[in-house]
């Protein structure tokens, strides 16, 4: 039972390829502009052993842990502060709503402007968008944490940073790992379009565009399997901390 | 002489002051109004909590004493009148407080161990000098429970002790206890009862006692404020002297008994008025 | 006498390349042929291309070469070229420009430059192998592609010291004042050695399913597409009012703006055809057409 | 007060204005690349009242809101039954995260290919990636729900359709208005890249991209803000809906 | 006649089983088990629940009365054993049930008439007959709380009031009740001790009850059991067959104070062993 528990993730992988091998295999799409996944695997398989892929895959598993942690670092403090007062949240949802509305593509040219073509550009705007997101679930956390914990702790003599710190950050811990999960994936998307769009010589987003470029849709599916997979593995690393930390949800 | 009479005087008057402390009421309320959309739960309220004393509250479901309690630790707003500790407006007091949703109070992240020590660790008490105070209370109110469990691996209540440890562990200025027995079980609950008193009696803390057992109120306070029902007033504020301790053997006096008798009376018509 | 015209859809990637579709739309052309294109646009060649191989458009207006030929290589007939843009020193497109201030007067003073390519591996192995000719080896430069819609913003806000680009962009820089053109026609003289050649970067391209379904909706339709080019040849100034509108031209540059050859295949020297087929292998040899292919399997004389 | 609170999102605004007024006036970045907001309100006046601008947001707004409601539709109940079962849910997270850590930009050939080159790929591109979200957020929320209140209704006779329905459902409100305003966003992000990559007439995305191939930076911030100020009314949809029917968060 | 012979046979075996029914036990437990991470609570426990009767758990804080009874109504899953009711393993009973916790259990997202209705809901009674029949048992029960208040908006005892009428609405063939008037006042839970026993004799529905109160478990039950420390031993099980409707007057009966004199010395006597 518990081995094939470990299994399960692998259901949706085989749902993937089943659905993916039928497509091909029924013509629905022409096999040009969808290879099999036989094909792809092929291509990832070359790519990753001797190939360019695999560098572009560790370029833009950096970039992406970068700006994660940026966002992280940067919005789950401000994310509880904001929580914490409702009415100072409200009053800043605007630019959190805004920008988190705004593609990341379309801040390219300002963030190019200010951080140069280089890596920096890259990294800080997926930081950018990825905090937002974190932000905005660590202060949903807050906002909706229960009262009667609040209240115990401000009734101990804790004081309201305190109240934040032991409380408030707890409290909003389920939420914040949502908030985490949906802001690594939200970053390693901007990683790679940055890398699609902003000039670069590596990382999948490269890859991605220039097998497009050449048609070469084994390589361009191999490589977008690859960030889908470093996607799924990402979030997998948070949710096994989470499943360690965060116990007593729902209790 | 000039010099001297200013220093006599003020060493009088802190005498005095002290004087005037001791037997001035702890807490002030004045003119407290507290609305809830329609309802009116308090209504230019006005009562005096004494200091040093152990008050019972008593009163029919949904009168208003947790709401009243919550009022004066701050943890409600007031919507008119003030509160007033000593005179002052507001100030940094140590409460403890037991809710009446214990459950809902316990930290779940933290074992129950921590959850006790927790009021130490606000006040910034280092970690062996917290260890040791929550064993003494462990030890000292003789709890059997794995305080490494967390709040949700212990029965109601097993919480609710762990509640009241974490209450009584800070050494507090005020202490309110919200229906601090309900879930304890027979032995337990006398138990805790006999604690109560034996701190009371031994730090006079002023002390605030919300519970729905009569007899736990008299046998327990020296004063009992009659609740009506909301619009809550209080309709009468009973004193209690049997000197401390009291021993079950309390409960058959005469004076007892004529007081439970006196307070279920008034409560019985009240209630039945509304 | 009221016929039903014939419906063609036409995939449109508005840059000044697609003129002659404008040309033919707002003069008339199309209608005199009976046909009535339905214009989709899609940026770029890989939705033109996909859009192609599902028969969703059955003409793209502006198909680069290279990807065209990529194309056909991997589903033979899926892009039939009737009509090619050749691009020169006079029918400039794709030049070097250096930011003001920066000292150089060749390509070949790009030495220790940081350089921008428009994008994709086509123009950066161009780029590269233009620089090469100069006697630049890599390492003497360092170069970023980078999506054309930044161009003349990085240019102003000086994050490159120039760089490999392509119309309007070159035209709106220097129209800004924040650029110079080094050189243009470079695929003609790097590429192609040949100063005069022609190089056909991109044209006008059917699917062959088109042709073969509806050869006379698909001559009509290279009729009209002909007489605009007629018209863009003889009539430069007026042609380009058209491009302000339509394409994404600013209006300020929409006179500056370098028309280019537009060629129907009908009407190619057998030397233009050499010319193609030259820039073809050249395209195989930087890896970006995987097969050598003769590229006479690719034009559609219609 | 109640009138002061009513300006708190103004705040926002307020200090984007600022920041912004204060970037141009220090020339931080060349006013040719960030034009002042004076300069991009008159762009965005002028659109909105003569030009094509009005239109252009009309179209957006419309596809957004397509896309959004089918994605809330298909995901809302599919979260909850996925939720209930942990186990369900971990089998299939894979294809959750997957392709919510891969970029809709990657995407697009494949959607161009099964839904055509009109209006259908950008709304199904972009339902599909708010689906995404709204699905993790959902089956978050169930899963996070608090036990007792499930098993209350299982021992009151609900069968497990109703507990999913009349327990789940209401448990998850709150994080699925956390998922729907994040989808939301999301999918007018995806419009907006969509009309700009794959090609338009009309929307936000196709003015942007104009405006920035013509380098006309007052008309493509103007048409940004216009993006980032729809994307902040939706939230705001959002929020209203919920504070009239989530009364009962953290209580 | 070959054909009259199995018709009589069934009709008899119908009677038979009926009478059988009517005496064996509702709820069969063997061999149940159960533990949490190290602390076994159920080892190997046998117990029969009588049909019909009111039967009282009594027992100290922690030794597993909630953790029994969330295993019977089936929300914790047992480690090994089975509970069988009418000897069939598990069938779509009717319960009615009172959580300890019952602030948790209500559903905040209902109004407290809902709350109470919900049963109905499930149950598919049309929104016309819910409406009469909550005011039915609210009439009944004589109850002065306003249910168009969420239940967040209650305070404790009302909110157990709202828990308790939702477990009573639906006739329930089990009823479950853990610590159910623990945050009722005085005269409230005098009030609904006697509801209780009244809708006892009216239906004669199995209910289990829990309660630290010695007094209204020996007054209120037809059986009290009696559990040790964890792991739980059925320590006795008390018989108490005062008639009904049993009156104030009971408690000074003497059957009644031995009864309860005899329960309290058994449990203090479990009690002070662990
Ligand atoms: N948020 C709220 N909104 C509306 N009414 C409320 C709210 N909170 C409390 N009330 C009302 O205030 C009154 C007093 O509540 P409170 O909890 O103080 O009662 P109580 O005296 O502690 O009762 P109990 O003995 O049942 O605990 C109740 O009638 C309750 O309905
Ligand atoms: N999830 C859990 N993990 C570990 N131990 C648990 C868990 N749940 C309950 N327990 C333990 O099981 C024992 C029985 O709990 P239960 O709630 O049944 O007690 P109870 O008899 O109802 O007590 P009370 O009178 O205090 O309500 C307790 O000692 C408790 O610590
Ligand atoms: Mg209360
Ligand atoms: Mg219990």
């Amino acid at each position: 039972m518990k081995r094939l528990q470990g299994l399960l993730p692998f259901v949706g992988v085989a749902v993937l390829l089943a659905v993916w091998s039928l497509t091909v295999w029924a013509r629905v799409v022409d096999p040009v502009l969808l290879p099999s996944p036989i094909a792809t695997f092929r291509a990832m398989w070359i790519g990753m052993t001797s190939g360019k892929l695999g560098v572009d895959f560790l370029k833009t598993v950096e970039r992406t842990v970068y700006s994660t942690a940026i966002a992280a670092v940067i919005a789950i403090p401000l994310g509880i502060l904001l929580g914490s007062s409702e009415k100072v949240y409200r009053s800043v949802e605007f630019l959190i709503d805004f920008f988190r509305s705004t593609p990341a593509s379309a801040m390219f040219p300002l963030f190019l402007v200010l951080f140069g073509v280089g890596d920096r550009t890259k990294i800080s705007v997926a930081a950018f968008g990825a905090a937002l997101v974190i932000l905005f679930n660590v202060a949903y956390g807050v906002m909706n944490a229960r009262k009667t914990r609040i209240l115990a702790a401000r009734v101990m003599g804790a004081s309201r940073l305190r109240v934040l710190w032991d409380v408030m950050l707890l409290e909003s811990l389920p939420q914040t790992f949502v908030g985490l999960r949906n802001g690594v994936s939200l970053a390693l998307v901007i990683v790679v379009v940055a890398e699609m769009f902003i000039g670069s010589t590596d990382g999948l987003g490269q890859r991605v565009f220039e097998a497009q470029q050449l048609f070469d849709m084994p390589d361009m599916y191999a490589a977008i399997f690859a960030a889908g997979a470093l996607g799924y593995g990402l979030n997998l690393l948070f949710l096994t901390i989470e499943r360690r930390f965060v116990h007593w949800s729902g209790k | 002489m000039a010099g001297a009479q200013p220093a006599a005087s003020i060493e009088l008057t802190d005498n005095a002051r002290e004087a005037a402390r001791r037997t001035a009421p702890h807490v002030t309320i004045r003119g407290l109004t507290k609305r809830f959309s329609d309802a009116t739960i308090y209504d230019n309220f006005d009562f005096d909590i004494p200091r040093g004393k152990l008050m019972s509250v008593f009163g029919p479901n949904g009168c208003g004493k947790s709401t009243l309690i919550n009022m004066i630790a701050g943890l409600f707003p007031v919507d008119a009148g003030e509160i007033l500790f000593d005179g002052q407006p507001l100030s940094q007091i140590k409460f403890g407080y037991v809710f009446q949703n214990y459950r809902e109070a316990m930290f779940p992240w933290l074992r129950a161990f921590d959850n006790i020590a927790y009021p130490l660790r606000v006040m910034g008490v280092p970690k062996a000098e917290r260890i040791t105070r929550v064993e003494k209370i462990v030890a000292g109110l003789n709890v059997k429970i794995d305080l490494n469990l967390y709040p949700y691996q212990m029965s109601g209540g097993q919480q609710q002790l762990v509640s009241i440890m974490r209450a009584l562990i800070v050494e507090p200025e005020i202490l309110f206890l919200d229906e601090p027995f309900s879930a304890l079980d027979y032995e337990m609950t006398l138990f805790m009862r006999e604690q109560l008193q034996r701190i009371f009696v031994e730090t006079s803390t002023t002390t605030v006692l919300v519970s729905h057992d009569l007899e736990e109120a008299v046998y327990l306070s020296d004063r009992i404020l009659l609740l009506s029902r909301h619009p809550a007033r209080a309709v009468e504020f009973v004193h209690y002297d049997a000197p401390r301790p009291r021993t079950p053997g309390t409960m058959s006096e005469a004076d007892f008994i004529s007081t439970k008798a006196h307070c279920l009376e008034i409560f019985q018509r009240e209630v039945r008025k509304g | 006498r009221a016929v039903a015209q014939d419906k063609v859809s036409v995939g449109v990637f508005p840059i000044s390349s697609s003129l002659p579709y404008f040309v033919a739309l707002e003069r008339g052309f199309f209608k005199e042929q009976n046909i009535a294109p339905e214009m989709t646009r899609l940026m770029g060649g890989p939705p033109n291309v996909a859009a192609m191989m599902t028969n969703q458009i059955e003409v793209s207006a502006v198909l680069v070469t290279l990807e065209g030929l990529n194309a056909d290589v991997k589903k033979p007939g899926v892009a039939m070229y009737i009509a090619m843009h050749s691009q020169t020193k006079v029918w400039k497109m794709e030049q070097f420009v250096v930011r003001n201030g920066f000292k150089a007067e060749t390509i070949a003073d790009l030495k220790g430059a940081r350089l921008m390519s428009a994008p994709g591996p086509a123009n950066v192995n161009t780029a590269k192998a233009i620089l090469a000719k100069n006697g630049l080896k890599e390492g003497d430069y360092t170069i970023d592609q980078l999506d054309m819609g930044q161009h003349v913003n990085a240019m102003t806000a000086g994050t490159f010291d120039g760089g490999y680009t392509l119309e309007p962009s070159a035209s709106m820089m220097i129209k800004a004042g924040v650029a110079r053109s080094l050189e243009a026609g470079l695929i003609a003289k790097y590429i192609l050695g040949d100063e005069a050649a022609d190089a056909y970067a991109a044209g006008c391209a059917m699917t062959s399913e088109f042709i073969q379904k509806r050869p006379e909706v698909a001559r009509h339709f290279a009729a009209a597409w002909s007489k605009a080019i007629d018209f863009i040849n003889k009539n430069p100034d007026e042609a380009r009012k058209y491009l302000a509108k339509n394409t994404f031209t600013p209006d300020n540059v929409v006179d500056m703006v370098p028309m280019l050859g537009y060629v129907m295949v009908g009407d190619m020297t057998p030397k233009q055809i050499a010319d193609l087929q030259k820039f073809a292998d050249f395209g195989n040899s930087i890896g970006v057409v995987p097969e050598k292919l003769d590229v006479t399997k690719v034009l559609q004389k219609l």
